[in-house]
């Protein structure tokens, strides 16, 4: 054996002073071959989209939903940035608590409101403390989003105040113009950029090649206002009603779930509705209807579990939407482990049994803990 | 001789009990709403009575014949009693006839007497029951009453024979004034006389319904005093057999309708009652005798409930049954005027395609652009102002319907194939209201009705086809009251009509699996039009096997007059019945010829027949020649 | 206050979206509604524009009864208008968006501001009820997206936007056609408030476009963007008993606040 | 309404089209010689006419002048003549079911291969060599543009002449005209050249040509890409650009959008996206094009679900939807949507067999549909024999080759009966769906799998068939379809019986876990072998893949072997060709592999911790050797009828369960690939 040569196929290698992997011939290394980082691997820092002292404003304002921003507020960060000129500073007013870096969606200076949460209906307190940032700022322009979780309502709310000129539900925008529905979508009416902008979701890309500064100001202290309205609390949900497109929580079956009682049960248990992947529902355990993905539905859940589902493109592309996904499979190298957030592994209906009796617990003990509060 | 003085005194104490009751009684038809009439109908009741009335009798030859003996007997003998009696001939030779009569209507009595034993579930119990009984004492009366006069019986008897007729002539002269039984010997024959459709004693199939004059604000009909006066006067002659509710689709499907009980609550509105005394069976899941009405109290809900009239699917298979001749349908549809006019009162989905029938003239809420976008490659023509054409296409809302556009796409396919000249209506084609009309949509029907009639009288054709037999009954039978006149043929008949002119050649087809023929509604009872799918059938090759109900007693497939829309609840659906007759005759495919017919049952969930139109089957077998 | 509040429901012109024939504008027929339902037939139905206007129709089947009928002049300003024609009304009623024009949804907010009142929007219920103490209090149920629900309760006057989703059925009833009337009351001068853009109208032939920044990414990146489905990938749980696991669930939702319990 | 998008007619120009579903162009390698359709090429279109689709644009890049060879990919020859006449049968054919019919018309420039008749100089806008097809050209010259511009317009005029219903000009996938728009491959400096105004005007007068030639009326359309994603080509917003400027010309009434560059072999891959690609991975392009132009635009690319285009056209994303692969696939898709018969189609899985095969120069064939342009002898429908007798048939083996055989022989009306010992149906399929983006694999075995169930196969799974079980069915027929068994005792030394070594098979079902460090031989450079190196690799071995042929996955056609590679190359998978596995021993706990060079007969060692082998498989004889003596026909096929289509002689024989007739189909018989088992199966049971 002695004659034949033992090779290491794997050619040693070190970084180049640009982060390149080099090869130099002839060179013998016995050093562990994974050197450095690749420049695959290298993330590189999004630029500063501007440098120069902020001179005039443009202002985001939009809800945050859980300490994170949705795509549609997103949007509105980024239409104020892309919309800005290297001189103009982008203030982002984010009412409700925020855990993300607003700077990196493009914002210069954030306005946290913690308790401004989009849960709870204070429209007068909300009003008054961005009508404060207003004369702060004198921003050019507002962007908003318009949706229905409380930023359409505020938007309409300062417009009525400021008796501001206003688009709302723009669909298309530019930095001299913005384009509405009229008549219902039957046409399209455009008009110079007004100071209030309220956006269509899917108006704006969020992807931007730059970031702002996100420099976190202090957040005014709310001022006492006297609301008009009480708040008289959320009704609890009615999943079981609500179609797939639209709902929040769903869990999901794929043909790693033998028993579909039990994935019932866990809907019910964490107020799901139920969706499940092609596999499943060739199979017949789930009528079409359930089905998820690109010949199926695309769902925008902020929770997707997907139970037992490998996650072919094909349902990923039908997920894109979802916030959280946390995955139970069997299989670690499945592909919907790299898509998920959190992926479990073990069997399917072991871990459904386990989850449906520690979440019945853990409800019974925040019912008791709530009514004690109280 | 005092007991023949009786008997006079008797008779004509009875002849005036009857006119006055026969007077009060009128007095209630006559709050009814004005009725146009022809006086000269008295004269054709003898024909009425004997031909139209005794054909739909005869279908059940017991109660015809049982009917023959006991009322030919019973009016033979009156008629004797007048003359011997009432004139007061007192002949002997006469009661000898008297005594004939009596034991014919005897005989015929005692076929009462032996079906009331153990009634079929149809026929109403109560003061009917007590009928043989009644029916009996007046024949037996008479017939001792002729051997007393005979002087072959004791003055005992005579007197018991006297009793016995008092209790039978009660029965007859109170009847009508009353409400017994009885009021239907009265009551129909002026019912044959003053019929509200008298050309269907003219061979006629009138089942067109009559527009409101909205224009009059006339809304249907609220109130019992709403009705025709002729109307009111047809449910008198009601004689509750349930021939009706035995047919009804609804009832049978366990939805809360049943014709007979609705007649008989109208009658109770009539006379100001309840229904209390009604003694059929209910409609079903709603139990009797909370049901009260007056003349000019508003019948829904107090006297019938609002679901009642929703249930209905127009289907016409009571006033194909009824021996009476009653036209419940008509009152049904006058209900759901009244409602939907005047209060928007309509159940389930009805609301939104009457909507959309405002807003865009489909029921679906289409552009009508949209409703020839499957006919775009098989090039055909679209009518137009100054392009003649000899036949027009109409699709019908089913042209929205992917299933049905295989239908239509396979008509047209035959079209072309027997080089028929034809265009279709395009864009400027719109619903013609029909299903508005049948939810009491009266004003949304009219408006239709006016735009459609002024499209066709832009354009030039001699005939309109449609695979849609509601469409088809709408522009043939309602539309020429309103001004629109023109030939329209089903598709069924126009492809048997070109077979048979050799301009169509089929093949034969190649289905081999057992077959039968659902015939539509609308179609069929409607039109009368049972004969060419099939012979469209037979001439590709097919052998029918016939389920129970067919032709013109075929039972509805629950698809009409919008009872799909108002989707009122039943124990079961009537699709599913209708499957479930099929299924009996031994079919796995059942040919259709409508739309509606089509969708309800293909909507019928696990194994089922496969349901093919008529169409279909025909444009295979050309697919198969070629 | 009174013992008895007042209810007034704003009417726009509506268009079938696909065939564009006049009709009730849907949000405004819910509203009329929901009107309805709180004040029966005393509420007011209040239209600012043309008398002429044909979708007036469909709102007297729908049950308006009389229309009170406000031309505008050449400002054309409908809040000023409807605010000093409504001044003592305690409840307005209007749709979200109108069907024709901008559909912007502001009018309910200014006219609120016209006449310094609270606003609710995306209303689906509102019950009217006396206080203990004098007047009228109001519980509303709102609208939120993604099957959720909120109640308000707010004191009379004020405005209420509809959402087109409100529980309640519109019954057409042709009589009611015949028999409503149409009231015009005379053109009330009134200062333009808002100048609102001036919007030109085109057909909606392309696509709009959406707003993007300028990005320079290499062509292999451009590409790799599209065709790369996977995302990084998280947390990985291999360890542990199903209990165990179970419980890493729960916290990753109670973490992100995914589940209240 | 179902698929209200997809079901509303659109305008193109005078044409009136029923749905928004069409076929794009592409190469079939169907027509005859001297680039003529024939009978074979319209019964391919006819079908799709049949099936209900409401256009097709066949023939693609089918050349307008003379310098373009036409070897490789055999389109339509539009520089003569002598092509109106088959095209003006092939139009007529597909008028008659109502199909529309365009044919696409280019300059391939230096997209070419010159080594073939006629050996023409290529020409390009600068003569920049082109890598995927090795196309050396010259820099084109004025007078070449003129003649070329002159050959688009007699070109288009007889595709007029022909009764087709539009023409589509390509300047998509590097063509002449893109070329010149494509700073790429345009470095000139005189007016064709420089600024983009420059570059766009040939395309400009190639257009302005072929208005002329054909008038107002023609429907005209350009097919264009929306990004080459190459650092030197045209980006999207150039493209956007160019489009606009084309649209606002008024002289194309549509343009047709494909996502991606295509003159490396790592963007062509992107073309027809295969399965390891998202679903419509290139939409947002077209619609980005769009958004910039009042014409409609056409869209594919990896849109194969009718659901997915419905969904894509109701977004209002693109106005038409391609879906090529998906026709070939199932060319009755449009007839089963309207009929409600969706779970009926037999779904493109993206397997690419039919690009691939074009690439080699092979005709289109569908890997899952064998009746797919052989309409002449293979029914796309099976209808039984009304006549015939029933008969009884027994299947065994439930992958590929017997799902067909079940499937047909079901059809034709005949009990069938199939066995198949695991317990789903689908063979080795289900085995190459596991390697990671290969899962769609797993969709040939869906359509087969819903079919034998709704055709009512009496299937009996889990059950492994014997002589005996098979005989106790008294069958008149008997398919085997018993597949093979992983080759890898073919060679002793590699020391598979001693577990010096596993199978692919043993990895890819998780019967043996991976180890840490793994190296893998690959005999058959086919997609098994690579696919069982990127499922190790996935699962985060450290894996180097050994095969003696001249690269990894030699075997692998154009539009597949770059995926691998891209995973590759990702997952630093070592590639090692060019190497004999000679022997596999133990040392320690380590194996050790001893690989020989193909060309120095050198051998090197490596050192791992599990050796595991792809050799293919050795077919599985036991069962048919049981049988073959006690049947009619001792399991012969009628070679000569076979190839033929004609019907089995052997059917001709009585049979009566006693005595039965013997075949054998796929893998079983020798290792075929998934077309060939299944058209083994059609070939021989469509006549049953």
């Amino acid at each position: 054996m002695s004659d034949v040569k033992r090779v290491n196929p794997r050619r040693p290698y070190r970084m180049s002073p640009a982060g390149l992997r080099r090869i130099v011939l002839g060179e013998i290394a016995s050093a562990d071959p994974h050197i450095g980082v690749t420049a695959h691997e290298a993330q590189q820092a999004k630029p500063l989209r501007t440098r120069e002292p902020a001179k005039r404003w443009h202002m985001a304002v939009a809800h945050s939903d859980r300490g994170r921003l949705d795509d549609h507020a997103r949007e509105a960060i980024a239409a104020a940035s892309i919309l800005a000129t290297a001189d103009t500073g982008i203030v982002a007013v984010i009412l409700g608590e925020l855990h993300e870096n607003a700077g990196e969606l493009g914002a210069d200076k954030i306005v946290v409101f913690p308790d401004l949460d989009a849960s709870r209906f204070q429209p007068q307190r909300e009003e008054a403390v961005v009508h404060a940032l207003l004369d702060d700022f004198k921003p050019a322009h507002v962007f908003m989003p318009d949706n229905l979780r409380g930023d359409g309502d505020l938007g309409r709310r300062l417009i009525a105040k400021d008796e501001a000129v206003a688009a709302t539900h723009v669909i298309e925008l530019d930095a001299r113009h913005v384009s509405v529905g009229w008549s219902g979508g039957a046409a399209i009416a455009k008009a110079p950029l007004p100071r209030f902008v309220l956006l269509a979701p899917g108006a704006v890309d969020a992807k931007l090649p730059f970031v702002g500064a996100g420099e976190l100001l202090p957040a005014p202290k709310l001022p006492s206002v006297v609301e008009a309205y009480r708040d008289l609390g959320l009704e609890p949900m009615e999943t079981a009603d609500i179609a797939l497109e639209e709902a929040d929580f769903i869990v999901s079956a794929g043909n790693g779930v033998e028993n579909v009682e039990t994935l019932g049960t866990l809907a019910r248990t964490l107020g799901a509705a139920v969706g499940a992947s092609r596999v499943a529902v060739d199979e017949g355990k789930f009528s079409r209807d359930k089905q998820i993905g690109a010949s199926g539905k695309s769902v925008n859940a902020t929770t997707y579990f997907a139970i037992g589902i490998s996650g072919a493109v094909q349902h990923l592309q039908g997920i894109k939407g979802c916030r959280h996904v946390i995955a139970i499979n069997r299989d670690g190298g499945a592909p919907i482990v790299k898509r998920a957030d959190l992926t479990v592994i073990g069997d399917a209906e072991e871990l459904m049994q386990a989850l449906i009796t520690r979440v019945s617990q853990a409800r019974e003990q925040g019912e008791v803990s709530r009514s004690k509060d109280e | 001789m005092s007991v023949a003085v009786a008997v006079t005194v008797l008779f004509w104490v009875s002849v005036a009990t009857l006119a006055i009751g026969l007077a009060r009684r009128a007095r209630l038809w006559r709050s009814g709403r004005e009725a146009t009439v022809e006086w000269t109908g008295l004269l054709a009741v003898p024909k009425r009575y004997f031909v139209d009335l005794h054909h739909v009798v005869a279908r059940d030859p017991y109660i015809a014949n049982t009917h023959i003996a006991t009322a030919g007997g019973a009016f033979a003998a009156l008629v004797l009693v007048a003359i011997n009696y009432g004139l007061g001939l007192y002949a002997p030779v006469l009661d000898w006839a008297i005594l004939l009569a009596a034991a014919v209507m005897l005989t015929g009595v005692y076929f009462v007497w032996m079906r009331r034993r153990h009634p079929p579930l149809r026929l109403s119990r109560g003061a009917w029951n007590r009928l043989p009984y009644t029916l009996a004492a007046f024949a037996l009366g008479l017939a001792l009453l002729t051997l007393v006069s005979s002087q072959t019986l004791s003055a005992g008897i005579a007197i018991a024979a006297l009793a016995l007729l008092l209790a039978g002539s009660a029965e007859l002269a109170l009847g009508i004034g009353a409400g017994g039984p009885m009021k239907h010997a009265v009551a129909g024959l002026l019912h044959l006389a003053f019929h509200p459709r008298p050309e269907r004693f003219a061979g006629v199939r009138s089942t067109a319904l009559s527009p409101l004059a909205l224009s009059n604000n006339d809304f249907g009909t609220r109130t019992p005093s709403d009705f025709l006066w002729t109307e009111l006067l047809s449910f008198d002659a009601c004689v509750e057999c349930g021939k009706c509710e035995q047919s009804c689709p609804a009832f049978g499907a366990g939805q809360p309708l049943n014709p007979k009980k609705l007649i008989q609550d109208l009658v109770a509105g009539l006379s100001g009652s309840n229904d209390s005394a009604y003694a059929g069976r209910p409609y079903p899941g709603i139990p009797i005798g909370s049901h009260r009405g007056a003349l000019s109290a508003a019948i829904i809900p107090k006297l019938i409930e609002a679901e009642t009239v929703w249930s209905c699917t127009t289907c016409r298979a009571c006033v194909e049954e009824c021996p009476m001749l009653i036209e419940h349908v008509d009152a049904i549809v006058g209900m759901r005027r009244s409602l939907n006019l005047t209060q928007g009162e309509v159940p389930g989905t009805a609301p939104e395609t009457l909507c959309n029938l405002r807003e865009t003239e489909t029921q679906g809420g289409h552009a009508r652009t949209a409703r020839y976008n499957w006919v775009i490659d098989l090039d055909v023509s679209v009518a137009a102002p100054g392009k003649p054409v000899d036949l027009l296409l109409i699709a019908g809302e089913g042209a929205f319907d992917m299933r049905y556009q295989r239908t239509l796409r396979a008509l047209v396919k035959l079209l072309k194939a027997a080089r028929v000249d034809f265009a279709i209506l395009g864009e400027r084609e719109r619903d013609t209201g029909d299903t508005a009309r049948r939810l009491g949509d009266e004003a949304t029907f009219q408006a239709l009705a006016k735009r459609n009639i002024e499209t066709f009288a832009s354009l030039d054709f001699k005939r309109i086809v449609t695979s849609d037999p509601h469409v088809l009954h709408s522009l043939r039978n309602e539309y020429p009251a309103l001004g629109g006149k023109y030939t329209v043929v089903h598709h069924t008949a126009l492809l048997a009509e070109l077979a048979e002119q050799g301009k169509l050649q089929l093949g034969k087809s190649a289905e081999a699996r057992a077959l039968t023929y659902h015939d539509p509604c609308y179609l069929g009872r409607y039109n009368g039009e049972t004969e060419a799918p099939r012979a469209l059938l037979r001439k590709l090759g097919i052998e029918v096997r016939e389920m129970q109900r067919s032709g013109l007693r075929g039972r509805c497939c629950g698809g009409g007059g919008g009872a799909p829309l108002t989707d009122i609840p039943g124990k079961q659906r009537i699709p599913d019945i209708r499957m479930a007759d099929a299924r009996d005759a031994g079919a796995d495919v059942i040919a259709v010829a409508c739309p509606q017919c089509t969708a309800m049952l293909e909507g019928v969930a696990g194994a089922r027949a496969e349901v093919l139109d008529i169409a279909e089957l025909a444009a295979a077998s050309l697919e198969a020649r070629a | 206050m009174s013992n008895a509040f007042t209810v007034a429901v704003l009417i726009s012109a509506g268009r079938h979206p696909v065939s564009g024939a006049p009709r009730a504008c849907r949000g405004d027929a819910v509203a009329m509604a929901l009107g309805r339902r709180m004040a029966g037939d005393g509420v007011r139905v209040v239209h600012a524009g043309a008398a002429e206007e044909p979708s007036l129709q469909d709102y007297l089947a729908l049950g308006a009864g009389t229309i009170e009928v406000l031309p505008l002049g050449n400002s054309g300003d409908a809040v000023a208008a409807l605010a000093s024609h409504l001044k003592s009304v305690d409840v307005i009623l209007t749709g979200s968006n109108a069907e024709s024009g901008a559909g912007s949804g502001l009018l309910p907010y200014a006219l609120a501001r016209a006449l310094a009142r609270p606003v609710v929007a995306n209303v689906l219920e509102a019950r009217v009820q006396k206080t203990a103490v004098e007047g009228w209090d109001v519980e509303i149920r709102q609208f939120l997206p993604k099957g959720q629900r909120r109640r308000i309760g707010c004191a009379l006057p004020l405005v209420i936007a509809v959402h087109p989703l409100a529980p309640v059925q519109l019954k057409y009833a042709y009589a009611r056609r015949v028999s409503g009337r149409i009231e015009r009351f005379p053109e009330t001068p009134a200062e333009t408030c808002v100048v609102q853009p001036g919007w030109t109208v085109e057909t909606a032939s392309r696509r709009p476009i959406r707003l993007k920044a300028r990005e320079t990414k290499s062509g292999h990146a451009r590409m790799q963007a599209a065709v790369v489905a996977e995302a990084k990938g998280g947390v990985v749980a291999f360890e542990g008993s199903t209990v165990d696991k179970a419980q890493v669930m729960l916290n990753y939702l109670r973490e992100h606040r995914l589940v209240d319990f | 309404m179902r698929y209200p998008s997809i079901f509303t007619p659109i305008k193109l120009n005078q044409l009136t089209l029923p749905n928004r579903i069409y076929s794009t162009a592409h190469a079939e390698v169907y027509a005859e010689a001297g680039g003529m359709p024939g009978d074979r090429y319209i019964r391919y279109y006819e079908e799709k006419a049949k099936g209900g689709l409401g256009m097709a644009i066949c023939g693609g890049s089918s050349p307008v002048s003379i310098d373009v060879p036409q070897g490789s990919w055999r389109p339509v020859n539009l520089t003569t003549d002598r092509v109106i006449e088959p095209m003006a049968r092939l139009a007529e054919t597909v008028h008659h079911h109502g199909m529309k019919i365009m044919i696409q018309a280019t300059h391939m420039g230096r997209r070419s291969v010159y080594a073939g008749d006629p050996w023409p100089h290529l020409s390009s806008p600068s003569g920049v060599r082109e890598f995927v097809h090795r196309g050396n050209s010259k820099a084109i010259e004025i007078e070449d543009i003129r003649r070329i511009i002159g050959d688009f317009a007699a070109a288009a005029k007889r595709v007029q002449a022909s009764g087709f219903d539009g023409i589509e000009i390509s300047a998509a996938h590097q063509q002449l005209i893109d070329q010149f728009w494509s700073p790429r491959s345009n470095m000139r400096t005189d007016e064709w050249g420089g600024s983009l105004e420059n570059r766009m005007r040939f395309g400009l007068e190639v257009l302005t040509a072929v208005r002329e030639a054909v008038g107002r009326d023609f429907c005209v359309g350009l097919r264009m890409c929306a990004d080459e994603f190459h650092e030197d080509g045209l980006d999207h917003e150039v493209l956007k650009e160019i489009a606009q400027r084309m649209s606002e010309t008024r002289m194309i009434d549509f343009i047709s959008v494909i996502g991606s560059g295509a003159d490396t072999h790592n963007t062509l891959a992107n073309c027809m996206p295969p399965m390891a690609l998202p679903p419509e991975p290139f939409v947002h392009l077209a619609a980005g094009i769009k958004s910039v132009v009042d014409v409609p635009v056409l869209h594919a690319q990896g849109i194969r679900d009718i659901t997915q285009a419905e969904r894509i056209l109701a977004n209002g994303l693109v106005d038409m939807v391609g879906m090529t692969r998906a026709h070939i696939a199932d060319p009755h898709i449009m007839k089963k949507v309207r009929e409600g018969r969706e779970d009926q189609i037999r779904q493109c899985v993206g397997a690419n067999y039919c690009i691939d095969r074009m690439y080699s120069g092979s005709d289109t064939l569908c890997v899952q549909n064998a009746a797919t342009s052989r309409e002449a002898t293979m029914p796309h429908v099976i209808t039984p024999d009304k006549g015939a007798r029933k008969r009884r048939v027994v299947v065994v083996g439930g992958g590929p080759a017997g799902l067909e055989a079940a499937r047909v022989s079901r059809s034709r009306g005949h009990d069938v009966i199939l066995f198949e010992r695991n317990s789903a149906v689908g063979g080795q399929i289900n085995l190459a769906a596991k390697a990671p983006q290969r899962e769609q694999m797993a969709g040939i075995v869906r359509w087969f799998d819903i079919e034998t169930k709704r055709l009512g196969v009496d299937r009996r799974l889990e059950t492994e068939a014997t002589a005996e079980m098979v005989l106790s069915e008294r069958p008149d027929i008997v398919v085997l379809a018993t597949g093979g068994r992983s080759f890898t005792d073919q060679v002793a030394n590699w020391g598979a019986k001693d577990g010096l070594s596993v199978s692919s098979w043993d990895i890819l079902s998780e019967k043996v876990a991976p180890a840490e460090n793994v190296l893998i031989y690959d005999g058959i450079s086919a997609h098994a072998g690579f696919g069982t190196a990127d499922f190790l690799a996935s699962r985060g071995a450290t894996v180097e893949i050994v095969t003696p042929d001249t690269k990894v996955s030699d075997d692998v056609g154009g539009t597949t072997f770059p995926i691998f590679y891209r995973r590759l190359y990702a997952q630093g998978i070592i590639p090692t060709p060019n190497f004999w596995l000679d022997r596999v021993y133990a040392e320690g706990n380590k194996k050790v592999a001893v690989l020989r060079n193909e060309y120095t007969d050198e051998l090197e060692e490596r050192v791992v911790d599990q050796v595991v082998i792809e050799n293919g498989i050795t077919p599985n004889t036991e069962l048919y050797a049981s049988l073959k003596d006690r049947s009619l026909n001792r399991g012969q096929v009628d070679l000569a009828s076979l190839y033929a289509a004609q019907p089995q002689p052997a059917l001709q024989e009585a049979t009566d369960g006693e005595r039965f007739l013997l075949f054998r189909v796929g893998d079983c018989v020798s290792m075929h690939n998934i077309h060939a088992a299944i058209y083994d199966s059609l070939r021989l049971c469509k006549d049953f």
